[in-house]
């Protein structure tokens, strides 16, 4: 009998399906891993598993028995831990008190020094990779992303359930925090334990999971023994009856033409998490930039976009000098910025659709009155070219799926031709066919002409896409890597070597 | 001689205020005739009950003579005056009573302010009709003295019926919007119980309804309603509670300085320890003399009235 | 492109909106003032509600805007400005229609500063709002004061007080036309032009806006600049209303200009919302205050009954989004 | 995704960054103390024991209403009802110690009601906030009017003395040493012993996030009325002591005071969306408004421009201690 069992779960936001029929089963002693798309409603499955989500129908069995979960408390009890995919921390108090937040020790008093103890076993299961100023009495709103998924992690691990739920626990990890990761887990597998893993990362799934449960538009389609199945069919499973993702073409970048104009040249540059990188880029080129995450790529784009001005260095846009003083002076320049956080840098929640596909044009064009029938025109033709699927340009951007919102976003860059278009991490999040649209858009922009940086957390699409690849680490470019030099292998070594 | 007195005022909003202040300040300044340096500080501010504890608290420092305040409360500086007391220090309230035993009132008798206006309108309207009353903030003593005073009155006219009290928190405009509401839900009432600002308020709404002629309402002493009085011929009548007060207080403080002794001990009023002053009246028959009075001063000036020197001293034995 | 039009418009949806909540109130209110004391909902008297309802509605005019900014954008020294505008408004015209030109400019300058002011502190200093309006609001307390003390508070131009008490047009006196023009420059600014657009984006989402390359701090700063003047023409008016001006006119405006917003359906988090269902929430309000001032029971009576149906009120807006979905 | 990264930030300012992040009033107590040197430069006597008793025994009330106000603040909400809860303990006691007879005993009584009332007064604003979800600035502005119309139904006018058994203590001494000194130190042991429970903790994270602290299993709308309810009480202790120092009731009393809570508060470091702050800051705060008042009038202002001055400092105040503790924690 399984442990935990989720049976024809759903859940439905206004006229949204989130999960249609959510199946779940997991053992005592195994890691099972949920796979599906964006939005196809892992998160929502989990959340309803912890409590923190209340179902509109289905049934909870722990341990054969029928269980209410009333709210994330009661599911604390039962035994359920979770880490949130959007992490539930709170950035002004300590690492510690975060970890034993929903369960301090202490009576109506809190045992400071139990607390500091307590918290620090946990922090020691991740010593030496927890990175600098990593304390029990750290404040966490100073800590950096990878650090606050770890006091995440902790804080998942310190309810010691017995059933623990990971969404995706990994997204900002670097290699060695994964592998320390994969570690504890198994341990805790070998315990008894019974944990589900949530991760976009196929060689994670693999590497790590004992069956795979499916999940596709809001329905449990397949649970496998990941022994018994392979990359290809879970990517089946997954996208349904739609050919054209698994036979995506391996993309072949080709050297850009010496000839090729310089739009835009780097010199120098410093910056807040940076220090003297230059580089050029071509009409037509797509550069990419890699290492490890967090070593100033995204900081490098941001300056550049005028986000967080540079602190010297010079910027030349086709051949005329760039102050990169704002997001207004910058795009008015021609340059584009697209952040894969779209919640944060992106989506303007609860407007319509036209409003959040036009401003970028309305400031290009100088519009001071709104006459939505013609920025309707306007915007049409870019979101026809990203194939965005929505209703009507009235209905709130937040009635679509979260790859839909993500074109609305790219599409506002497109309606008027940039020069430049910086992308920063831009599929961070989304699934495999829109990561397919994007990049295909983006080379047939290249193609057009369009100078184009790239930054990615995934080496895979650096090296599918890229035409050249600066190697960052430790906020300065140590490597450039081209032509046939562009291997994984390089790229790792060049990322670790100075690391 | 000299003698510093300290001035406190609990509110700021209002020109009355400011015209108190002024005329007090003036009141000392005319004491150098007599050879008598009178030096005022005074602490002028928007504060709540504990803020004016603290303006008296500040006097005690500054080691002042004596202490002249319009009060925000009537009882809560009881334990602070004994304190001022305890320093050797004189304490005079005006406007508005206060309980305290270490302290004296001077003033004018804020029943009687209420009273008056009720008797002129009874007188006005023959002993019958309907009326409505528009207070001040309920819950304030002053206020609800008025009230008192207006209510004993009505008591001896059965045939005068108050048929609505609302409150305007003393606001002319709060005072305006009431009388609009009232009037629009008691379209045939005669007459107006109102104090204060609120009555310029009441009285705009009850010619924006062009019942001009049908109503009798108690008025205010400012220079512009005075003016509107007498050009429109209005049926009102209004009690005075002059600014000039708190002049009335320190020229008493300053003969019980200089350690004057009153002729008839101040005993009166609910706390016993008050020293009331005339109230002035006007209404259509001496309308013109209050007009005069006025004459050349600003908009905002209110009529006004106070103890002289002279007036004081022969209070004294 | 993929049209799958997916709107539902149920009756129950149009019936949740905050104007028809607000509207359908009013309409119950009204007749419930004329059952509790007869011709409460004449004519006339509607009228001279809606002149009260018309200065309240045109403070929240730039409370709206400020809240619709995010940034937990609130103001709280519109009393102040009102009060101020009231007195430098009747100093300057002084009781003759020649000077409501000058009063007017006057008034909206000074209105127009202070809300720079705020707008600085509130962008630059990234002072809270609640905070900086605040302390801006002690100021002009003092201010008031000050003023006071140099220049006698004045009196309202004869044009101005007709304009705001008498017939002007079709019956309805000038303010009250002059509160339609601002309702429809309103819906005009905010659904038709671009700064409407950046108003509600940044209200919704700041950071996406200004990565977007929308003039935040500059918006955030009209925002403000704009409340304060729509206090200064709200205080010119109340000036025209009660014939002269004196010192705190503008109190009793402070918080509820900001309960007209939310029974308008904007909800102080912002970046939603709008003003024509302020309009509707002044009017309510306004309504509610003064049924309460025409029945006959003791003010504190008076006061627990406005408090408790602001409260019942208040649970058809806005409530918080429920913590387990 | 971010400007984070591993180059270490340069450590300019690290220990004054670190010392407001431990005490977030840093800035507020250096206010403070500059207000005190130059009160006394002014007034050596009002930096005298019995000065400096005088004006704790003046903001002992607004301390502890500041105070109050923290505890919702901590969690993200606000108070607008604070004062009005003042003003309705405040005639409730004293009409209960009158009726009661006005001895030990009913003083005693008295309080215990006038605990329970401020207690009522919470929970029906947590229950209206966190319960129900309205919005706390609206809401709790409702809750003010009804509670004060409810002090008006309880005492119409203001008057009734309290019992001499009451003010006297309150004001006067034991041992030779005034009362309020006790009450100052028992109100820091209770400080220290609250700063110390789960509540306070808790509090303080449902400010930080909300959504984040219920999906931790924190019982959110639980730990927001128990802030409303803490809030109560401490505002109950505020009209205890305004009823000690003024021995009468009133039903306005406290209707200002609100503001001025709001104002020590964020005076005191505390951050109004939550998450963040003191109590101890507060209590600070109230003290720097209550001396910028005086030193308004120690320096010798015109009485037409105190307002404007005291508005004015109170403003810089509040930006100064913002742009401090901002710079320093940066
Ligand atoms: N925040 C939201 N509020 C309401 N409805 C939503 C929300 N987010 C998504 N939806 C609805 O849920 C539907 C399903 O979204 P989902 O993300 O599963 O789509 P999808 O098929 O995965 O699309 P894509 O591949 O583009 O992400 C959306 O079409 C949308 O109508
Ligand atoms: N609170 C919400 N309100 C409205 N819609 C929601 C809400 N939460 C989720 N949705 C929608 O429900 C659908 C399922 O979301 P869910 O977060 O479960 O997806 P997911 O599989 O976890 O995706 P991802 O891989 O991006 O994490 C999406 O369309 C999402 O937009
Ligand atoms: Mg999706
Ligand atoms: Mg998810």
């Amino acid at each position: 009998m399984a442990r935990l069992a989720a049976k024809a779960v759903s859940k439905t936001y206004g006229a949204t399906k989130a999960l249609r029929r959510g199946d779940l089963e997991v053992e005592a002693g195994e890691v099972h891993v949920l796979i599906g798309s964006n939005g196809s409603g892992k998160s929502t499955l989990c959340k309803i598993v912890a409590g923190s989500v209340r179902p509109d129908n289905g049934e909870l069995l722990f341990e054969g028995h029928p269980m209410v979960v009333s709210g994330p408390n009661a599911a604390r009890k039962i035994g359920i831990g979770i880490f949130y995919q959007e992490l539930s921390l709170a950035p002004h108090r300590t690492v510690a008190e975060n970890i034993l937040l929903s369960d301090l020790p202490g009576g109506v008093f809190v045992d400071r020094k139990a607390l500091n103890t307590k918290a620090q076993r946990y922090i020691d299961l991740f010593k030496n990779v927890t990175g600098d100023n990593f304390h029990a009495g750290a404040i966490v709103e100073t800590l950096r992303p990878d650090q606050r998924q770890l006091v995440e992690i902790m804080k998942a691990l310190s309810s010691e359930a017995p059933i623990l739920i990971f969404d995706e626990p990994t997204s900002a990890l670097d290699r060695a925090q994964v592998d320390r990761f994969f570690e504890i887990l198994r341990e805790l597998k070998d315990d008894g334990r019974s944990i589900v893993f949530i991760s976009h990362r196929m060689d994670e799934i693999f590497a790590l999971g004992d069956r795979v449960t499916v999940i596709r538009d809001g329905e449990t389609v397949a649970t496998k023994r990941i022994a018994e199945t392979d990359a290809a069919e879970v990517i089946r499973l997954m996208v349904g009856g739609d050919e054209t993702l698994t036979a995506a073409e391996p993309h072949q970048p080709t050297a850009v033409a010496a000839t090729a104009k310089t739009v835009l040249a780097v010199d120098a540059l410093s910056g807040d998490g940076f220090g003297n990188v230059s580089f050029n880029v071509a009409a037509g080129e797509i550069l990419g930039l890699g290492g490890l995450h967090g070593q100033g790529q995204s900081a490098v784009l941001r300056a550049l976009f005028g986000a967080t001005p540079p602190t010297s260095g010079t910027v030349l846009l086709n051949d005329k000098a760039l102050a990169s003083s704002s997001p207004r002076a910058t795009i008015n320049r021609g340059l584009a910025y697209i952040s894969g956080d779209r919640r944060r840098d992106g989506v303007i929640a609860g407007r319509p659709i036209l409003e959040n596909v036009t401003p970028v044009h309305a400031l290009k064009q100088r519009l001071s009155l709104a006459t939505p029938s013609s920025l309707r025109e306007k915007a049409k033709p870019a979101l026809e070219a990203l194939r965005t699927k929505f209703a009507g340009f009235s209905h709130p951007i937040g009635s679509l799926s979260g790859g839909n919102q993500q074109k609305i976003v790219i599409a506002r860059w497109l309606i008027d031709r940039p020069d430049v278009l910086l992308l920063d991490d831009p599929t961070k999040g989304i699934d495999l066919q829109a990561k397919t649209d994007l990049f295909q858009l983006i080379r047939k922009l290249a193609a057009e002409g369009m100078a184009i940086v790239l930054y990615s957390s995934e080496d895979a699409e650096l090296l599918g896409n890229a035409d050249r690849i600066l190697v960052f680490n430790g906020g300065s470019v140590t490597r450039e890597l081209t032509g046939a030099d562009r291997t994984p292998f390089n790229l790792y070594q060049a990322a670790y070597e100075a690391a | 001689e000299d003698y510093k007195i300290g001035l406190s005022n609990g509110w700021v909003g209002s020109e009355w205020r400011t015209q108190m202040i002024e005329e007090a300040q003036a009141a000392a300044a005319a004491w150098k005739d007599k050879g008598v340096n009178v030096e005022v500080v005074v602490q002028s501010a928007n504060v709540d009950v504990p803020g004016q504890i603290a303006h008296v608290r500040n006097f005690i420092s500054e080691g002042v003579d004596a202490i002249i305040i319009n009060p925000n409360s009537p009882t809560a500086f009881d334990p602070v005056f004994a304190q001022a007391k305890e320093a050797g220090i004189l304490v005079i309230a005006t406007d508005a009573e206060v309980s305290s035993p270490d302290a004296l009132y001077v003033g004018i008798d804020q029943k009687a302010y209420g009273a008056a206006g009720a008797e002129w309108l009874a007188k006005t309207l023959d002993g019958k009709g309907n009326i409505v009353a528009i207070n001040g903030v309920a819950g304030h003593p002053a206020n609800e003295l008025r009230v008192a005073g207006y209510k004993e009155v009505l008591a001896k006219h059965p045939d005068i019926k108050l048929v609505n009290e609302v409150n305007a928190n003393w606001d002319q405009a709060q005072g305006q919007q009431a009388m609009q509401n009232l009037l629009a839900t008691y379209p045939d009432i005669n007459g107006v119980l109102v104090q204060d600002g609120m009555a310029a308020g009441a009285w705009k709404s009850i010619m924006d309804a062009g019942k001009t002629d049908q109503i009798a309402a108690t008025g205010e002493i400012r220079k512009d309603f005075i003016d509107l009085w007498t050009k429109d011929k209005l049926n009102s009548g209004a009690t005075v509670n002059p600014p000039g007060v708190m002049a009335s207080a320190l020229n008493v403080a300053v003969l019980m300085l200089q350690g004057k002794e009153l002729k008839e001990p101040a005993t009166a009023g609910q706390y016993e320890n008050a020293m009331y002053l005339d109230i002035p009246f006007i209404d259509s028959s001496n309308l013109a003399e209050a007009a005069k009075q006025l004459e050349g001063k600003p908009g905002y000036y209110s009529y006004t009235d106070q103890l002289s020197i002279a007036d004081a001293e022969a209070l004294f034995k | 492109m993929d049209q799958t039009p997916r709107s539902r418009f149920s009756v129950i949806d149009i019936v949740k909106t905050p104007l028809v909540v607000a509207v359908a109130l009013i309409v119950f209110l009204l007749f419930l003032g004329e059952y509790l004391s007869p011709g409460f909902a004449s004519g006339q008297q509607i009228l001279r509600l809606l002149i009260v309802a018309a200065l309240m509605g045109i403070v929240a005019a730039g409370q709206n805007l400020v809240i619709l900014g995010g940034r937990e954008g609130i103001d709280l020294s519109v009393g102040g400005v009102v009060s101020l505008a009231a007195i430098i408004a009747g100093n300057l015209m002084a009781g003759e229609n020649s000077g409501i030109v000058l009063a007017i400019v006057g008034c909206l300058a000074a209105g127009a500063l202070v809300g720079l002011i705020n707008g600085i502190g509130v962008t630059l200093l990234r002072i809270p709002p609640l905070v900086m309006t605040l302390g801006m609001l002690g100021v002009l307390q003092g201010l008031l004061v000050v003023i006071r003390n140099g220049i006698p508070s004045g009196r309202a131009a004869p044009g101005l007080s007709q304009f705001v008490t008498q017939p002007f047009l079709l019956g309805l006196p000038g303010i009250i036309w002059l509160w339609i023009v601002i309702g429809i420059c309103m819906a005009f600014l905010l659904g038709r032009t671009m700064i409407g657009y950046r108003i509600y984006a940044i209200g919704s989402n700041e950071q996406a806006a200004f990565m977007a390359g929308m003039p935040v701090k500059t918006t955030r700063i009209l925002l403000f600049v704009l409340s304060g003047m729509f206090a200064a023409v709200a205080g010119i008016c109340l000036l025209g209303y009660s014939g002269s001006s004196f010192a705190n006119v503008g109190e009793q405006y402070m918080l509820p200009s900001i309960i007209a917003v939310v029974f308008g359906g904007t909800p102080l988090s912002g970046g939603k919302g709008g003003y024509t269902g302020t309009m509707a929430g002044a009017i309510l309000l306004t309504v509610l205050q003064s049924i309460l001032t025409t029945i006959n029971i003791d003010e504190s009576g008076r006061q627990m009954v406005f408090g408790a149906t602001l409260l019942l009120l208040m649970l058809f807006y806005g409530r918080g989004k429920a913590l387990r979905a | 995704m971010t400007t984070d990264l591993v180059a270490a930030q340069p450590a300019r300012g690290n220990a004054l960054k670190r010392a407001v992040e431990r005490f977030p009033f840093l800035p507020a107590l250096i206010i403070l103390v500059v207000l005190l040197v130059l009160n006394g430069l002014y007034q050596p006597r009002s930096v005298s024991f019995i000065g400096l008793t005088g004006l704790i025994k003046t903001y002992l009330a607004l301390m502890l209403l500041a105070i109050a106000q923290t505890y919702v603040v901590y969690a993200g909400d606000i108070d607008l009802s604070a004062g009005a809860i003042v003003s309705l303990v405040n005639v409730a006691i004293i009409t209960a110690m009158d009726a009661l007879g006005g001895g030990t005993g009913a003083v005693l009584a008295g309080l215990g009601i006038g605990l329970l009332v401020g207690l009522a007064c919470g929970i029906v604003n947590g229950i209206v906030v966190a319960t129900l979800r309205l919005q706390a600035i609206v809401a709790t502005f409702a809750t003010s009017i009804f509670f004060t119309g409810l002090a008006l139904y309880v005492m119409p006018v203001a008057g009734t003395p309290a019992p001499t058994a009451f003010w006297r203590t309150y004001g006067g001494r034991i041992l030779d040493i005034p009362f309020v000194l006790y009450a100052v130190i028992v109100l820091a042991v209770l400080l220290l012993v609250l700063a110390r429970t789960k509540l306070a903790l808790r509090l303080l994270s449902v400010g930080d996030d909300q959504q984040a602290a219920f999906q931790s299993g924190l019982p959110v709308t639980r730990i927001r009325l128990q802030g409303y309810a803490l809030c109560g009480l401490f505002a109950a202790l505020a009209a205890f002591c305004i009823t000690g120092d003024t021995a009468s009731g009133d039903p306005l009393v406290g209707g200002k005071m609100t503001l001025n809570s709001v104002a020590a508060v964020v005076l005191g470091g505390t951050a109004l969306a939550g998450g963040f702050g003191t109590v101890t800051g507060s209590v600070i705060g109230a003290l720097i408004i209550g001396l910028i008042g005086s030193l308004v009038f120690f320096v010798g202002t015109p009485s037409e421009w105190q307002n404007l001055v005291q508005g004015v400092a109170i403003l810089l105040a509040l930006m100064a201690g913002i742009l401090v503790g901002r710079r320093a924690s940066r």
